[in-house]
């Protein structure tokens, strides 16, 4: 159920190696004409991608992980922090430089409805693609071969039938299909995944979900897969990090985060997702009890200390003032770990399971 | 307000832009004004009265171009826009007082019949979109293609031939001495209607066609459609709701149209033979008259600007969207 | 059952006319019971929306509605009466007094120019011509405090407020004439998963107060199985199965909503095997013959693909589906035994 | 379809007469020295300011007529001129006129460049009793009639401004019959004197005068009656003017001594070949010209071989030239250039005499389009003599700039004019005015014209203390011209007049040529006087 | 750019825009071979109405007006497509910079063409125009590009600071994209419906400019076109002595030209923006002839109608 050990056979890689690394990572975009106000959208992000493991970032909307993943992908400059490839530190902007990074991490944006060029086939963007990064093979044949692989990942076979469309062409799963085809073109390492099935019907979620497993396991990609739906975080992440108005606040296994949330936000989020077997009487957690569970905070001034203790059901006097570091949950032993005042004390086990 | 210092300064950069361009421009132009001013009386003015003209003009002393700019800078910063040569030696500021009025009288009026009338015409086009009302919309685009000048002696031409009494020239009867009495507005109103009537007619069709494109786009927003649902009177939601929305574009049009106000009347007044500001221009140019070519940039630049600033304006007004800078 | 609000009785849509006619909702019968929250559920493209739009005839052209009735019981009693024989005049009355709609996205069903006081006062003043503007400031006063929205926000421009409380803004006018019916269109896909449960329990809140009746629309199964009472499901514009919320959950009866409900990771509970949907929704310009779901489901049998399957009560329950598995099979084809399983 | 709201109106005594002129929206300024001023524009500065003498300008070659000046004497070869000022002459605002004012006169023209419009060479002026004597620098035989026209103003007045050069005279003071009633910048309207004017005061009661913006809206305004005197080309105007009221609308255009014509730069290869320019002017219908060119009126034509317009000029005609025409002959032309050297390719065209085929470039600016109209017409005849013509339209500053400076082949210009021939043929052939190509030459001879002989006529003629040599000097101008083409006249200037006697009778007329009949001219006040309502 | 050929060409409007336009370039290419006189060449029919022999009548001095206006053409379409051209070009490169690069250079840019918005063009062109009176149609034309190219600039920076955030830009980007081939291949594609439309509206407005210089007379613009043609009858007062003949035929040949290139922008309009598709379809017939009305927030109801009785008795 966790970090398999499929390595194939032949491949040197090992699965759970450390591909991409943020340390750190802060970005601040200003607001206003000149002003000296700026959104605080990423502030002090710490996280691991490995080899062969997804990992889930989750969290309310605008609470900064579309900018993780575009600072992760060089996207935008940062403001501070630190990002390693195979434990290099890189800032590239464009160049040569960046194509080199972008051979080895890929993004796919969160809809696939907008990221594809509306005025080009999918032929052209594929080919694109794989010129780019030098992965077009020799000649025509090698190209038209390579076209059909690509499609084949990601299983939209046969290719003719795809290649010559344009996107309006196409289903939405089948272009998220090809946003995946895109960036597996440059035979990255990891691929930052944002909201990638977000804007997808129910019956084509799932497809696309599958692909990407399937597509952890065969090539051993570290994947960033960003959503707000917990339950498919549970189903198809390794690790889960989980986000609060550009903070991490707490992360782990998949299992553990969201079978035993510790952190009061990510309770209250877990505690939020709908859930049909509510109606067969069970009650309510008590997080949703009170009248108002609050407005998410303003990020050009946001709340001191902890960013959640506005709405925090058990906000401390401290949490007020303090920002708190990441403490280890105790009674998970795989790295579980939140930043909560309420994990501070080491007896700090009756708060900790409330679900 | 960091917003507005902004734009300030841009308008300001504008400006000094446009008075560079606009002082020298004309400059280029071969040729002086005793020369244009001979040529325009053809025979009439001795070669012998050449001298004096010069004289008069204070052409006969030369000077550097560069110090006649920094001259002009210096007069036009204490209001004083010069003397014009054509009409030495009236101050350019008192041509343009009186034949300013006429331009603005007729196209901003012209134009504001055309802007609300094409607006309005829009606003029902794109509401009741399909109907009979849009057969008109080929019609006033084949009006729109052709030369306003065209359709303006045109005009004339029928009218004279049909030996209508309907003036055709001038800004008010000969007899007339103008004063804000009912004969003499009567005849103003009257000298303007046909030249109004051919800008009205001939700049109609943009209006009513980006309103009209407007309209259909606002049309299928889903508040459109919530205002339907909530019940509310058809007039209420086409005006209020859709209408409202719709306008934006066609505001900055019109701030845009209302600083072009004098290219686009200048051919009209040189047809209806209409005293603006337009007819001025071109006398200008026959005559070199630098001075009052400047003023006349000068104005028309100004124009612009304050229609911009207008618009700008109008738009914090219209769409509160935009105050959220500031 | 209490009574009956709304009963459309073979309600069909189209987009188009003639030849190039959509037919996006097909025959559908279904009823809304004072009081209740009604769920509509079904894929996307399954002509939810249009159903929700067609019977407070609110579709853009090229839609039409082209059979069927939608009756409307008044609450004072009464003859029942049918919203699409009403003439203009007629219509604009019933809408938000009688029946409100919520849309999908709060961002484009408020007005951006004008203030959020203004929207929620000239509904009022639409329906109400004799009330003062001051009792109708009062009145939006009272409904943003409704949805927890402080008053001092009535002067607010749509942008000035976040999508949530744009949400509630809307949820407060489609209340503000006490309508016995609110229909509700995805009111809450844009929003997070925090903000969706704050607003669907202020809802539920203020139905229980004002006793008004709910169509709720979305594709979230899981949401709605929470949250209604009872779940009709759409596919290719038809109801295919309708039953209270619960005992939909526990046993769908038709393949299709199998297929959503597997469709959804549990948050909670065991890890189950996901199944899914294979294949695509159906082109509704080329539906297939019989009922429209066969070509992707996996009980798909002989008489599936030729007879479309009506929408019956298999058994003594409240609960009606449309699948021939269920249902007597037609008399030409000999298989019914074999299909008739679970009950 | 007179206007006319507050006074009686017009064919009356004491009525209206509307007069107009397509110049469009004047400013208030009633200088009469200044040519920018709405009184010369529209002409109404000689109903307000009287000259010395009234001269015919219809008749150049008569001797003025008294007018402020009762009587004056020309001496030392035209060098001083002794006036005799009229006694009884009241200004408008009931001072008398002295000899003092007309000596004033003279020294604000000596003392204002500006104002000295006529460019006279006065050098000193000065005054006795009602006497009053002005010493010129040079003769000034030529320029006698332009002394004589000269303003008298109010010396209190004038003497009292700042700045009379740039004065607009908001309240014009003069001697003449009217006085400025109103002013907007499209109608200025004058009145005539209740009483002190030193003659019979006129009958028209008043004069309004209507600028139009332009020369369609003058034309209208002239065929529906608004208008009942101008001065306007109008296209076609028999048809368009005088066939609307045959009665009544009448076109009087009698020539002055000047005359239009197509100017050839005589130092242009191969146009400095006088055979050539002799053979352009016998192809050149002068007729055509001014049938379809000046629409059979406006501008006279000019066919004497001398360039003289007729009949103003016969009285300068030499015998050897009198009744001597020039007509279209395409085969003298033909056989002239086959003379001297040139020749004519199998397709017609013209080779000069080294070999090089002739082709002329006709410029004129492209707004003016009478010119331009006669420019087609002269490459049409040029075609005949195998001469390859092309027309270019030029701005017109840049026409201006090159036709000064000597930079062009051929053009349509006018020449100057006066009460002699002599200005008309100093403007075009003068060699002291020549300057070298590419330098302005502002006093005239812009075909670079170049012969001592002529230069040397001129200067006789214009100094000459007796008539004998000023008609030798004549006969060698006139010769020059016929034999040496410095210009090809077509065309002559006119003092003429668009009217209608509907309401007012006495105009001058084709039968009575008592004065020319332009409304700007020093002739309209004569005219004005001479009008009578109709009956 | 295939497909926006067929939706263009299968809009009845487009179509005859199109097929006008066709006509104007057949004759702007041999318009003066099929022209039956010399333009300027005088007969000995002066001022004669339209017949077998003139087509179109004559001017006054005897000019046959037909070979005017064919041979007129030429100068007509080359100054409104080369001003067309050079104006959209240059819109395109400030306007799409300017937009794509944002910061000092773009804010830069967009000043310049809002300086270029303020300044009064027509005046401009006349005064350039007068002063370089060689530069004949082409430094007309360039002129007239010049000067026109700022308000297309403006619409083209505006969508571009849209395009540009979109997420195919980004995800061209974050694949390695250069800038350049961001903007020539990602940015361009996106907008050529903008920049046709564009174009077809410099063109007209370059068309209206030339004819309406020519027609007051401004030099530098050759001989013969349907602007001189009207300057001609302008000057000469044709409609005041009735030559109608002389001022009609130019006039509605330019009309004729402006209203082509509308209806070809009609095209252009709907594909950019697919909501004024079809908008005109409002009487629609059901499929058993019965007309019926399309109605934004009144949705039509087309079923047949029942007997009142009926549906009282359906009720409860
Ligand atoms: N270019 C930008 N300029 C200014 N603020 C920005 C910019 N991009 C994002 N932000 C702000 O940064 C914050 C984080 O945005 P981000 O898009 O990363 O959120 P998110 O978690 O991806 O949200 P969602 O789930 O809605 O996609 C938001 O408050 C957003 O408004
Ligand atoms: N204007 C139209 N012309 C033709 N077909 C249309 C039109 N509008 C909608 N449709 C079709 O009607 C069907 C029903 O659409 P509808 O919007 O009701 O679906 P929905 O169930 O609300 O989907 P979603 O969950 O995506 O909102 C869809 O297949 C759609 O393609
Ligand atoms: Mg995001
Ligand atoms: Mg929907």
């Amino acid at each position: 159920m966790t970090a398999g050990q499929t390595a194939t056979e032949g491949q040197t890689v090992t699965v759970g190696q450390t591909v991409l690394e943020a340390d750190g990572l802060t970005k601040h975009f200003p607001v206003g004409r000149r002003g000296g106000r700026v959104v605080h959208a990423v502030d002090d992000v710490t996280l691991t991608l490995r080899r062969g493991r997804v990992t889930a970032l989750v969290g309310e909307s605008g609470s900064g992980k579309s900018t993780v993943a575009r600072l992760l992908a060089q996207l935008y400059p940062r403001t501070g922090g630190d990002i390693r490839l195979h434990g290099e530190s890189v800032t590239v902007r464009r160049g040569r430089r960046f194509r080199a990074y972008a051979r080895r991490v890929q993004m796919i944006f969160q809809d696939p409805f907008a990221s594809l060029n509306p005025t080009h086939t999918i032929r052209y963007h594929l080919t694109r693609a794989l010129r780019i990064h030098g992965n077009a093979g020799e000649g025509r044949a090698g190209l038209e071969q390579a076209l059909t692989e690509l499609l084949g990942k990601v299983s939209l076979t046969p290719a003719e039938r795809y290649l010559d469309k344009y996107p309006h062409e196409l289903s939405g799963g089948q272009r998220q299909r090809v946003a995946i085809a895109r960036a597996l073109a440059a035979d990255p390492e990891a691929l930052l995944a944002d909201e990638p099935v977000s804007m997808l019907d129910v019956s084509i979620r799932l497809g696309v979900l599958n692909l990407l497993a399937e597509l952890k396991e065969r090539l051993h990609l570290a994947v960033l897969y960003i959503t707000h739906d917990i339950a498919s975080a549970r189903y198809f992440a390794d690790d889960t990090l989980v986000m609060y108005a550009g903070r991490m606040v707490e992360g782990g296994d998949s299992e553990s985060v969201t079978q035993h949330p510790a952190h009061p936000y990510t309770r209250l989020l877990i505690a939020s997702a709908p859930d049909p077997d509510r109606i067969l009487g069970e009650v309510l957690p008590e997080e949703l009890n009170d009248e108002d569970t609050g407005e998410p905070p303003s990020l050009i001034a946001p709340p001191s200390g902890c960013r959640f203790h506005p709405r925090c059901p058990a906000a401390m006097e401290r949490c007020h003032d303090e920002l708190p570091p990441r403490f280890d949950v105790p009674d998970s032993g795989t790295g579980h770990w939140a930043a909560c005042w309420l994990y501070a004390e080491p007896a700090a086990g009756k708060e900790g399971d409330a679900a | 307000m960091r917003y507005v210092l902004q734009r300030l300064a841009f308008y300001l950069f504008t400006a000094w832009a446009a008075i560079t361009i606009n002082f020298f421009v004309p400059r280029l132009v071969p040729g002086d004004p005793v020369q244009a001013l001979i040529a325009k009386n053809q025979g009439q003015i001795d070669t012998r009265s050449m001298h004096s003209l010069y004289v008069l003009f204070g052409l006969d002393k030369k000077q550097g171009l560069w110090d006649q700019y920094t001259a002009y800078l210096a007069q036009l910063s204490h209001g004083d826009l010069g003397v014009s040569f054509a009409n030495f030696p009236t101050p350019v500021l008192d041509i343009l007082k009186s034949s300013l009025p006429w331009t603005v009288g007729l196209a901003f009026c012209a134009l504001l019949i055309s802007f609300t009338t094409g607006t309005l015409l829009g606003v029902l086009m794109g509401w009741w979109r399909g109907s009979r009302l849009d057969s008109v919309l080929p019609v006033t685009t084949f009006i729109s293609s052709i030369p306003p000048f065209w359709v303006g002696a045109l005009m004339i031409a029928v009218l004279v031939a049909v030996g209508s009494s309907f003036p055709i020239g001038q800004g008010y009867d000969p007899g007339l001495v103008p004063g804000w009495d009912g004969a003499f507005i009567g005849s103003v109103v009257q000298h303007s209607l046909l030249p109004a009537a051919m800008l009205v007619v001939t700049s109609m069709s943009g209006w009513i066609l980006s309103m009209r494109n407007m309209m259909v786009t606002v049309g299928s927003e889903d508040y459109i459609t919530v205002a339907h649902a909530k019940g509310l009177r058809e007039r209420r939601v086409m005006f209020s709701y859709a209408a409202r929305n719709a306008l934006l574009p066609n505001v900055s049009g019109f701030a845009l149209a209302f600083g072009q106000i004098v290219g686009a009347t200048f051919l009209v007044e040189i047809v209806f033979s209409y005293p603006g500001i337009g007819y001025q221009t071109m006398q200008a140019v026959g005559a070199t008259d630098f001075p009052l070519l400047q003023g006349i940039f000068l104005v028309t630049t100004m124009f612009v600007l304050v229609a911009n600033l207008l618009a700008d304006v109008a738009y914090l007004f219209l769409d509160p969207r935009t105050r959220k800078e500031g | 059952m209490s009574q009956p609000v709304l009963e459309l009785k073979g309600l069909c849509v189209d987009y188009g006319l003639g030849e190039q006619a959509v037919h996006a909702v097909r025959d559908v019968d279904l009823v809304l019971h004072r009081g209740e929250v009604l769920g509509l559920a079904g894929e996307s493209g399954s002509g939810k929306s249009t159903l929700a739009y067609g019977l407070t005839r609110l579709l853009p052209p090229p839609g039409v509605i082209s059979g069927g009735k939608v009756l409307y019981h008044p609450r004072e009693g009464g003859p029942a009466v049918d919203v699409l024989r009403m003439t203009d005049e007629q219509l604009r009355r019933f809408r938000w007094a009688e029946a409100s709609i919520v849309f999908q996205g709060a961002m484009n069903s408020l007005n951006p120019v004008h203030r959020v006081s203004t929207q929620l006062t000239d509904v009022i003043a639409a329906h109400d011509p004799a009330s003062s503007p001051s009792s109708r400031l009062a009145r939006a006063k009272e409904l943003l405090a409704l949805v927890g929205i402080a008053a001092d926000r009535l002067d607010a421009y749509p942008h000035q407020l976040s999508g949530g409380m744009r949400q509630r803004v809307m949820i407060a006018m489609a209340l503000a004439l006490e309508p016995q019916v609110v229909i509700m269109d995805e009111p809450t896909t844009a929003l997070d998963v925090v903000m969706q449960r704050q607003i669907l329990r202020k809802l539920v809140e203020l139905r229980e107060r004002l006793g008004f009746s709910v169509v709720f629309i979305t594709h979230d199964l899981s949401l709605l199985v929470e949250f209604s009472d009872r779940i009709a499901i759409m596919y290719g514009g038809r109801i295919v199965e309708e039953a209270p919320a619960a005992e939909l959950y526990r046993d769908p009866l038709h393949p299709y909503s199998d297929g959503l409900l597997h469709a959804f990771p549990p948050l909670r509970g065991p890890r189950r095997e996901l199944a899914g949907i294979p294949g695509s929704p159906p082109d509704l310009r080329a539906m297939p013959t019989g009922c429209a779901f066969h070509p992707r489901c996996p009980k798909a049998f002989a008489p599936c693909a030729e007879r479309e399957p009506q929408l019956l009560a298999p058994g003594p329950a409240p609960r009606t589906v449309a699948c021939w598995l269920h249902t007597e099979a037609p008399p030409e084809s000999g298989v019914a035994e074999e299909a008739v399983t679970t009950g | 379809a007179c206007g006319g709201s507050s006074s009686k109106s017009g064919g009356s005594a004491g009525g209206v007469l509307n007069i107009g002129m397509p110049n469009g929206p004047q400013t208030e300024n009633n200088n009469p020295f200044l040519g920018t001023s709405a009184g010369a524009s529209l002409g109404y500065r000689w109903m307000i300011y009287e000259p010395l003498a009234m001269v015919n300008f219809a008749k150049p070659a008569e001797q003025p007529r008294p007018w402020l000046a009762t009587k004056w004497d020309w001496a030392d070869n035209f060098k001083t001129l002794t006036l005799t000022v009229r006694d009884g002459v009241k200004f408008s605002d009931g001072s008398p006129m002295t000899a003092d004012d007309v000596a004033y006169s003279f020294q604000l023209l000596k003392d204002h460049a500006a104002l000295n419009f006529n460019a006279l060479a006065i050098d000193s002026v000065s005054s006795s009793g009602n006497q009053v004597t002005v010493k010129f620098t040079t003769s000034q035989f030529v320029t006698q009639q332009r002394v004589l026209q000269t303003f008298v103003v109010p010396k209190a007045i004038w003497s009292k401004m700042a700045d009379p050069a740039t004065d607009a005279v908001k309240n014009p003071v003069g001697t003449g019959p009217y006085t400025l009633k109103s002013f907007t910048p499209q109608t200025v309207t004058l009145t005539v004197r209740k009483s002190g004017y030193w003659q019979t005061a006129p009958q028209v009661g008043e004069l309004r005068y209507t600028s139009y913006t332009g020369n369609d809206t003058q034309t209208t305004a002239l065929t529906t009656g608004a208008c009942e005197w101008s001065y306007v080309f109008i296209p076609n105007a028999k048809q368009v003017f005088a066939a609307k009221d045959p009665a009544h609308n009448k076109l009087y255009f009698p020539p002055n001594l000047s005359a239009d014509g197509l100017w050839i730069n005589t130092t242009v290869k191969p146009f400095d070949n006088v055979a050539l320019r002799r053979a352009m002017s016998m192809v050149i219908n002068r007729q055509d010209i001014f049938v379809q060119g000046e629409s059979g009126y406006f501008k006279p034509l000019v066919d004497s071989v001398t360039g003289l317009p007729t009949p103003a000029g016969d009285p300068f005609i030499i015998d050897q030239y009198k009744g001597q025409k020039a007509t279209v002959d395409v085969a003298g032309a033909k056989a002239l250039l086959t003379q001297n050297g040139f020749s004519f390719a199998s397709d017609g065209s013209l080779k000069d005499p080294s070999g090089k085929p002739v082709s002329i470039t006709l410029t004129d600016p492209a707004g003016w389009s009478d010119y331009q109209t006669i420019l087609s017409i002269i490459a049409d005849n040029f075609k005949q003599i195998g001469i390859k013509t092309s027309i270019d339209k030029a701005d017109q500053n840049a026409w201006f700039k090159n036709v000064g400076s000597g930079n062009f082949q051929a053009t349509m210009h006018w020449s100057n004019g006066g009460g002699t021939p002599y200005d008309m043929y100093q403007n075009i052939m003068d060699g002291n005015s020549l300057k070298p190509i590419g330098t302005d030459s502002p006093a005239g001879n812009y075909g670079r014209f170049n012969d001592p002989a002529a230069t040397k006529a001129l200067q006789d003629y214009a100094n000459a203390t007796d008539d004998a040599t000023r008609q030798a000097a004549l006969a060698t101008l006139e010769k020059t011209m016929v034999e040496q083409v410095p210009m090809i006249p077509t065309s002559a200037g006119n003092v003429g007049a668009e009217y209608s006697s509907k309401h007012w009778t006495g105009w001058p007329d084709d039968s009575n040529q008592y004065n020319g009949g332009q409304p700007t001219i020093e002739a309209a006040l004569d005219v004005v006087l001479h009008l009578k309502p109709a009956s | 750019m295939k497909s926006f050929l067929r939706t263009f060409l299968r809009n009845p409007k487009t179509a005859t825009g199109a097929a006008i336009l066709a006509l104007f370039v057949l004759l702007a290419f041999a318009g003066s071979a099929l022209a039956p006189y010399d333009p300027s060449a005088r007969s000995d029919d002066l001022l004669q109405p339209p017949s077998g022999k003139h087509w179109f009548g004559t001017t006054h001095l005897g000019q046959d007006l037909f070979s005017q206006v064919l041979v007129g053409t030429k100068s007509v379409m080359y100054v409104g497509f080369t001003a067309g051209i050079v104006a959209t070009a240059l819109a395109v490169i400030i306007g799409v910079t300017s937009g794509y690069l944002g910061g000092a250079g773009g804010e830069t840019l967009s000043a310049l063409s809002n300086v270029f918005l303020v300044i009064p063009a027509l005046l401009l062109i006349i005064i350039i125009t007068s002063s370089v009176p060689s530069g004949g149609d082409t430094l007309v034309a360039l002129v007239i590009g010049f000067t026109s190219w700022a308000w297309n600039a403006r619409v083209l920076r505006a969508q571009t600071l849209s395009l540009r955030r979109r997420d195919f830009v980004e995800a061209a980007r974050a694949n390695g994209e250069s800038t350049w081939r961001i903007v020539l291949f990602e940015l361009l594609p996106n907008l050529s419906a903008v920049i046709f439309s564009g174009f077809i509206g410099t063109v007209v407005y370059a068309v209206l400019t030339e004819v309406t210089l020519a027609f007051i007379g401004v030099p530098g613009i050759s001989a013969w076109n349907w602007g001189t043609i009207l300057y001609w009858a302008q000057s000469q007062q044709a409609l005041a002595q009735g030559a109608w003949w002389w001022f009609v035929p130019a006039g509605l040949a330019i009309a004729l030209l402006g209203t082509a290139l509308s209806l070809v922008n009609f095209g252009v309009d709907e594909y950019v923006n697919p909501r004024l598709k079809n908008v005109g379809q409002r009487h629609a017939k059901a499929a058993d002839g019965r007309p019926v009305k399309l109605r934004v927030g009144f949705t039509p109801v087309i079923h047949a109608p029942v007997a009142v009785a009926a549906e009282e008795g359906e009720r409860s």
